[in-house]
């Protein structure tokens, strides 16, 4: 009749977050267990009219206690704080060969979409035992991606990026809930990770519709959108070429340089005007509110596929593409990454 | 009310004062508060010129430290801190202690995240 | 006992009626029938009245809207209540609970009728500011319940930006501007007690002499003080966005909603020790008198008060863990909010350490605060899992969270209210109340409570997240219990209403001092005349100078003879 | 002093403390100080609160807040600053001479100056807001500037020179008050606490436009 006590461990960070969890509820029981136990004991001892011995304690016995009280929770505190921030420390950096999903979140559905070019509604397909990297943005207000099994939660900001990550340990399906309230559905915004053995991710990955990976859609919206127009190699107009330029310094005018980073290509394409690359005129035209954030993602990555070599022209159409992870993931802590995709549709109007 | 005798006695609290007005008259109260305003429009007239050094930042913090020197002056005479009772001295600081608690520990937390674009 | 300068010679620091035939003064309840005397009072206990009025109004205002949830949650399907509604009902209950009874509840009542009590002062220092608080108070609780009748609010009670400025279309604009008039109150109620400290105290009452309870109105007054101006900021901050549409928080300008939630959090939690610490100034009254005994280390029990004030401010990120918060900052608030609990531990071992040697009595009084220690423990301890990150990361926004709010507020905070009520009501009216109805009921509720809100432990870990109305079906046996719970507290906090209200009307005359307790206020009448004392009263000794071989407590004041009878 | 006066000027609960009147008057005259200058703490945080929101949107998107602050008018801000750090002059000045209590004069017409320098400082305001109007400079649909964050800065000064003008407003509504009574009465004001009080508030809200000078009017001066 009593469901399980414990939800699933289906992750190593499961394990570790696990761990803390009993070792605190261990310690909690004995302190109130202690307090508890004293408080009856006291009362029943002590009640009024027993005749126990009852003259005061020396003032000098009172304080020790007092002393020796406060040292041992300070501590016990701060040992239990050294635990749990060490096993956060750890946590902090995704390894390097994980599994990039970039997931988009919008008022009660997911979106979520592999690097590989599988997407999916409210559903994650992962291999077992292998990292696996989220980047996540919202379209509308926050919400927040929680898989109890994982001990995984993160919330979904508008217009700004955040990651995390995760490997799974067990194959099996697990809940995908929203854990910060965002509107009427709140409730429903229930999804599934589908945890599978690598032969099957395999099978299932060929299985999905040909939609083409994330570096060829964007190839596909460089040239439909007009950014081939100024930027591909034989343009004739005067714009940086954008082949070999990710994650290396870019000249900007005034002498400061910026990375080429995914945050500094999506600035450049919604507020061109910001950060002018040195010894060109400010003339590209704003795409805010012409590229949603799956479309801004899709170009990054296209970009990021030209690869950080200068000075190698890449043919359009032929960008040799490693088909699961391109580039090597800079170590990067799973901070925020402020930066702004733009609402694909303008912003409701302001309500009463 | 207890009973009093019935001859008002003037209760000021220091030793009784004479009817005349101080033989200075009103100057020391503007000697004391003058100087002080000289003081504050100079340092206005600072700021806005030091708005216009081609510095980036410091002309910033120049702007900023400007603004703390003529609060501090303001306070000290003008609102009498200098020779107020040390308990409203600390009712003052801890307005800005609060203050910086809630400065520091959230632009801790922006500028860590904008450190790590 | 030197005589005062300016009072008659009278033997007695206390002018003795009896001795001296002066016409025995009129109590406050009579001094003045007419509704104009009791609106336009400025007798800070008369406001304590109105301020009691209210929050019982609007507690069973928020009560109501918990029966109705829990009733939802009762089935993992929407079988009582639509969505929305269920989100009206949650945020009504956080929003009502949090700024219209718990924040007023101990100092606006108990607060403001015995600070100047226990200091020996007549009135509290700007009596004026005292009503206008109450009257700020009812008016942000009528735009509050404006709002509601007009068709709710459904953010949740902390607001979060961008849902509450952009995307919900609900009365939000008006919500917020209720919460923004409630918190002039507190800060008006703030201002008063901390002049009313440090300036009314009688001769003879240091510091050092103060007793615990009024400590907890000066720390929490503090917090009321520098915390609750940055809430108003927050809600202007909405309500502007909302309004005239200035894009602050609004992420497609540019906007940082992270930004909201650290100015919203910087009150937020400083609000929570608001709650908890005046109902630690109460149970250090209830334990110590019902023991007979002096408190356990009271200096340790002062200093653990301010620190608890002051470090409450530096904790507010523990809220933000998931938030996207930076992960160094994160570590940092940590940190912080491990050491904000040594305090709460010294202040429980202490309350344990004052029963040791005592002559313990199990009144009423006596069970909630006992209750209280109980449940703050442990409401205390899961403090600790959420102050760790990846244990937090996992229970943020769950259940567990939940549970843990409770087990403060309504295990803590409200027993001790009950408590506190209890322990003043012959003072406060003149009358006692049915000791075996009220020492059922405490006990009732100690039960209902835990039985209510443990099970949200166990269903927090699993997963279930909060908000939710619909929900996976193998969290269903603990919201079951959750609920069965419930509907036993909500029977547990209707009983106080009955017995109380017939103990107005019925209960036997209460005399001076019915607990032989030692403060400053027992040694008045029951209830207090108009101008609290008799003569002016001078303190020799410190607070709690009770004796184990039960002796009735030393006064170092002369026993006053209660209305009617000479005892 | 009569009995009367001192019935009528000694408030509650100072009145019933059983001291001499003196020692009454010197009590209720510190409670008045000690509890302007906890509201005033109060306020400290209220405007820290709003600078936050400054600060943090400003580190943000500093180049926004640049282009921004050049749009104020530069002349309006100092003049105003000018004019409020007058009106503090002569407000401490007021209120040192009522505590002496001897001279009347300078009392009322430092008051009335205080009140007219506030005055002229609303008006200039309001000149100003005109200006800012006619460029557009008001967030939402036509906003005139084309970076979204600048919005950002313009939220921030409406909002904040409106919270400070009603705190200003208030300021003048209790100096006029006490010039009033002053003028009708010769020496209420000597040796008032209210005077004191009033001074303060005025003295913070003077602070408050000192920091919201170098935040609305200096950024990006430098060109």
């Amino acid at each position: 009749m009593v469901g399980r006590l414990m939800p699933e461990s289906a992750s190593l960070q499961a394990v570790l977050t696990d761990r803390i969890f009993i070792g605190l509820t261990i310690a909690s029981a004995l302190i109130l267990a202690l307090v508890v136990g004293l408080l009856l004991v006291f009362a029943i001892r002590f009640r009024r009219g027993s005749k126990a011995d009852r003259h005061p304690l020396p003032e000098i016995v009172s304080r020790e206690f007092e002393i020796g009280w406060t040292a041992a929770t300070i501590f016990l505190f701060v040992f239990i704080f050294w635990w749990a921030a060490s096993a956060e420390i750890g946590a902090y950096s995704v390894p390097p060969n994980a599994i990039e999903i970039h997931v988009v979140a919008k008022q009660w559905m997911w979106k979520v979409q592999g690097s590989n070019g599988a997407r999916e509604i409210n559903e994650l397909h992962v291999p077992v035992n292998a990292p696996v990297k989220l980047i996540m943005t919202s379209q509308d207000v926050i919400h927040s991606f929680f898989v109890p099994a994982f001990r995984l939660k993160r919330d979904v900001l508008p217009d700004q990026q955040t990651e995390a990550w995760f490997q799974a340990t067990k194959t099996g399906t697990f809940h995908l809930l929203c854990t910060e309230y965002c509107g009427t559905d709140h409730a429903r915004m229930l999804g599934r990770v589908i945890v599978m053995e690598p032969e099957a991710y395999a099978r299932w990955l060929s299985a999905q519709p040909e939609g083409d990976d994330l570096a060829h859609q964007g190839e596909r919206l460089f040239s439909e959108r007009g950014c081939a127009g100024c930027h591909a190699p034989g343009s004739a107009v005067h714009a940086p070429s954008l082949a070999g330029i990710w994650e290396r310094p870019v000249p900007l005018e005034g002498g400061r340089f910026a990375t080429a980073d995914a945050a500094y290509l999506r600035d450049s394409i919604l507020q061109p005007g910001r950060d002018v690359v040195a010894g060109y005129a400010p003339v590209m035209p704003s795409y805010a509110g012409l590229l949603d954030d799956g479309e801004i993602q899709a170009i990054t990555a296209y970009i990021r596929a030209l690869g950080s070599e200068p000075g190698v022209v890449r043919a359009l159409g032929t960008p040799d593409l490693r088909s699961n992870v391109p580039g090597g993931v800079r170590e990067r802590s799973p901070a925020m990454v402020p930066g702004a995709p733009v609402l694909d549709q303008p912003g409701p109007g302001v309500r009463p | 009310m207890s009973a009093k005798s019935p001859k008002s006695e003037t209760p000021k609290s220091e030793p009784p004062k004479s009817e005349t007005p101080d033989p200075e008259g009103p100057g020391i109260v503007w000697r004391r508060n003058l100087p002080v305003w000289v003081v504050l429009m100079a340092l206005l007239a600072l700021s806005t010129w030091a708005a216009y050094w081609p510095y980036g930042r410091i002309d910033t913090a120049i702007g900023f430290g400007i603004a703390g020197a003529k609060t501090a002056l303001v306070a000290l005479v003008f609102m009498q801190l200098k020779h107020a009772s040390g308990l409203v001295r600390i009712v003052a600081a801890c307005g800005l202690f609060w203050a910086a608690i809630l400065f520091t520990l959230t632009l801790a937390d922006v500028l860590s995240r904008m450190a790590n674009r | 006992m030197s005589t005062t300068a300016g009072t008659t010679a009278s033997p007695t620091g206390l002018a003795d009626p009896d001795e001296l035939d002066l016409r025995l003064p009129v109590s406050y309840l009579a001094d003045g029938h007419s509704v104009r005397s009791w609106l336009l009072t400025t007798d800070h206990k008369r406001i304590a009245i109105l301020y009691a009025i209210t929050i019982t109004v609007f507690f069973f205002i928020g009560g109501a809207a918990a029966t109705l949830v829990r009733l939802e949650l009762a089935t993992p399907e929407a079988d009582v209540l639509r969505a929305d509604t269920y989100n009206k009902l949650f945020t009504l209950h956080g929003v009502v609970m949090v700024w219209f009874f718990l924040i007023p509840s101990i100092p606006n009542t108990l607060g403001n009728f015995l600070v100047p009590l226990m200091i020996g002062a007549r009135d509290v220092a700007y009596p004026k500011l005292n009503l206008i608080s109450w009257y700020l108070n009812l008016g942000g609780g009528l735009l509050a319940v404006a709002a509601l009748l007009a068709g709710g609010v459904d953010t949740g009670w902390t607001f979060y930006v961008p849902y509450s400025t952009v995307f919900s279309n609900t009365w939000v604009s008006l919500t917020v501007l209720g919460v923004f008039t409630t918190g002039f109150s507190s800060i008006a109620t703030g201002v008063n007690f901390i002049g009313t400290v440090h300036l009314l105290r009688a001769p003879g009452m240091t510091w050092f002499r103060l007793p615990l309870f009024v400590w907890a109105m000066y720390t929490t007054s503090l917090m009321f003080v520098l915390a609750t101006p940055v809430l108003a900021v927050t809600l202007l901050l909405v309500f502007a966005e909302r309004t005239f549409g200035l894009p602050i928080f609004d992420p497609a300008r540019g906007g940082d909603p992270i930004l909201f939630q650290h100015l919203f959090w910087f009150y937020s939690h400083p609000a929570v020790y608001i709650m908890v610490l005046p109902a630690m100034g109460v149970v250090s009254e209830l334990i110590t008198c019902f023991s007979r005994r002096k408190v356990f280390g009271y200096t340790f029990m002062v200093y653990a008060l301010v620190a608890i004030a002051v470090i409450g401010f530096f904790t507010w990120g523990h809220h933000m863990f998931t938030s996207g918060m930076s992960p160094y900052a994160a570590l940092v608030f940590s940190f912080l909010s491990f050491i904000v609990a040594v305090p709460s531990a010294i202040k429980v071992f202490n309350w344990t350490g004052t029963l040791y040697r005592g002559q313990v009595g199990f009144e009423s009084p006596m069970l909630y605060a006992l209750g209280f220690v109980g449940l703050f423990t442990l409401g205390g301890l899961t403090g600790l899992f959420l102050a760790s990150i990846p244990v937090d990361v996992h229970v943020q926004d769950t259940y567990f969270v939940v549970a843990h709010f409770h087990y403060i507020m309504v295990g803590a905070s409200v027993s001790a209210y009950f408590g506190g009520l209890h322990f003043w009501w012959p003072k406060i009216t003149g009358r006692t109340y049915p000791e075996t109805w009220a020492r059922f009921a405490a006990i009732l509720m100690f039960f209902g409570f835990n039985l209510t809100f443990f099970p949200q432990f166990i269903a927090g870990y699993l997963g279930m997240p909060r908000r939710y109305h619909v929900y996976p079906p193998e969290f269903q046996i603990w919201n079951v219990l959750s609920s069965a719970g419930a509907a036993v507290l909500a029977a547990a906090y209707l009983m106080p209403l009955g017995y109380l209200t017939w103990s107005l009307l019925f209960g036997e005359r209460a005399g001076n001092n019915p607990w032989d307790a030692s403060g400053l206020e027992w040694r008045t009448s029951s209830p207090p005349p108009r101008r609290n004392f008799f003569g002016s009263p001078r303190v020799q000794g410190g607070p709690y100078n009770y004796h184990p071989e039960g002796v009735a407590p030393v006064h170092d004041q002369p026993r006053l003879p209660s209305r009617g009878s000479l005892t | 002093m009569s009995r009367v006066e001192i019935e009528a000027r000694l408030r509650e609960p100072w009145s019933e403390l059983e001291t001499d009147p003196g020692t009454a008057f010197a009590r209720q005259r510190d409670g008045a100080t000690l509890g302007i200058w906890i509201f005033l703490a109060s306020e400290v945080l209220f405007f820290g609160a709003l600078f936050l929101t400054y600060t943090a949107a400003r580190l943000a998107h500093p180049e926004a807040f640049a282009a921004a602050g050049r749009e104020t008018n530069i002349v309006y801000g100092t003049l105003n600053t000018a004019i409020l750090l007058t009106s503090s002059l002569t407000m401490a000045v007021a209120s040192q001479a009522a505590e002496t209590g001897l001279f009347r004069r300078l009392t009322l017409r430092c008051l009335a100056a205080t009140a007219a320098l506030g005055l002229a400082f609303l008006v200039v305001k309001g000149f100003e807001y005109r200006e800012d109007i006619e460029k557009h400079l008001v967030p939402g649909a036509h906003f005139a500037l084309d970076r979204g964050p600048a919005q950002i800065f313009f939220a921030f000064y409406w909002l904040v020179t409106v919270v400070h003008a009603i705190h200003l407003s208030i300021g003048i509504v209790l100096v006029v008050r006490l010039t009033v009574k002053g003028w009708r009465d010769p020496d209420i004001l000597a040796e008032n606490p209210q005077v004191e009080v009033t001074a303060l508030y005025w003295h913070l809200v003077d602070l408050v436009w000192v920091f919201l000078y170098p935040m609305l009017y200096l950024p990006g001066r430098s060109g």
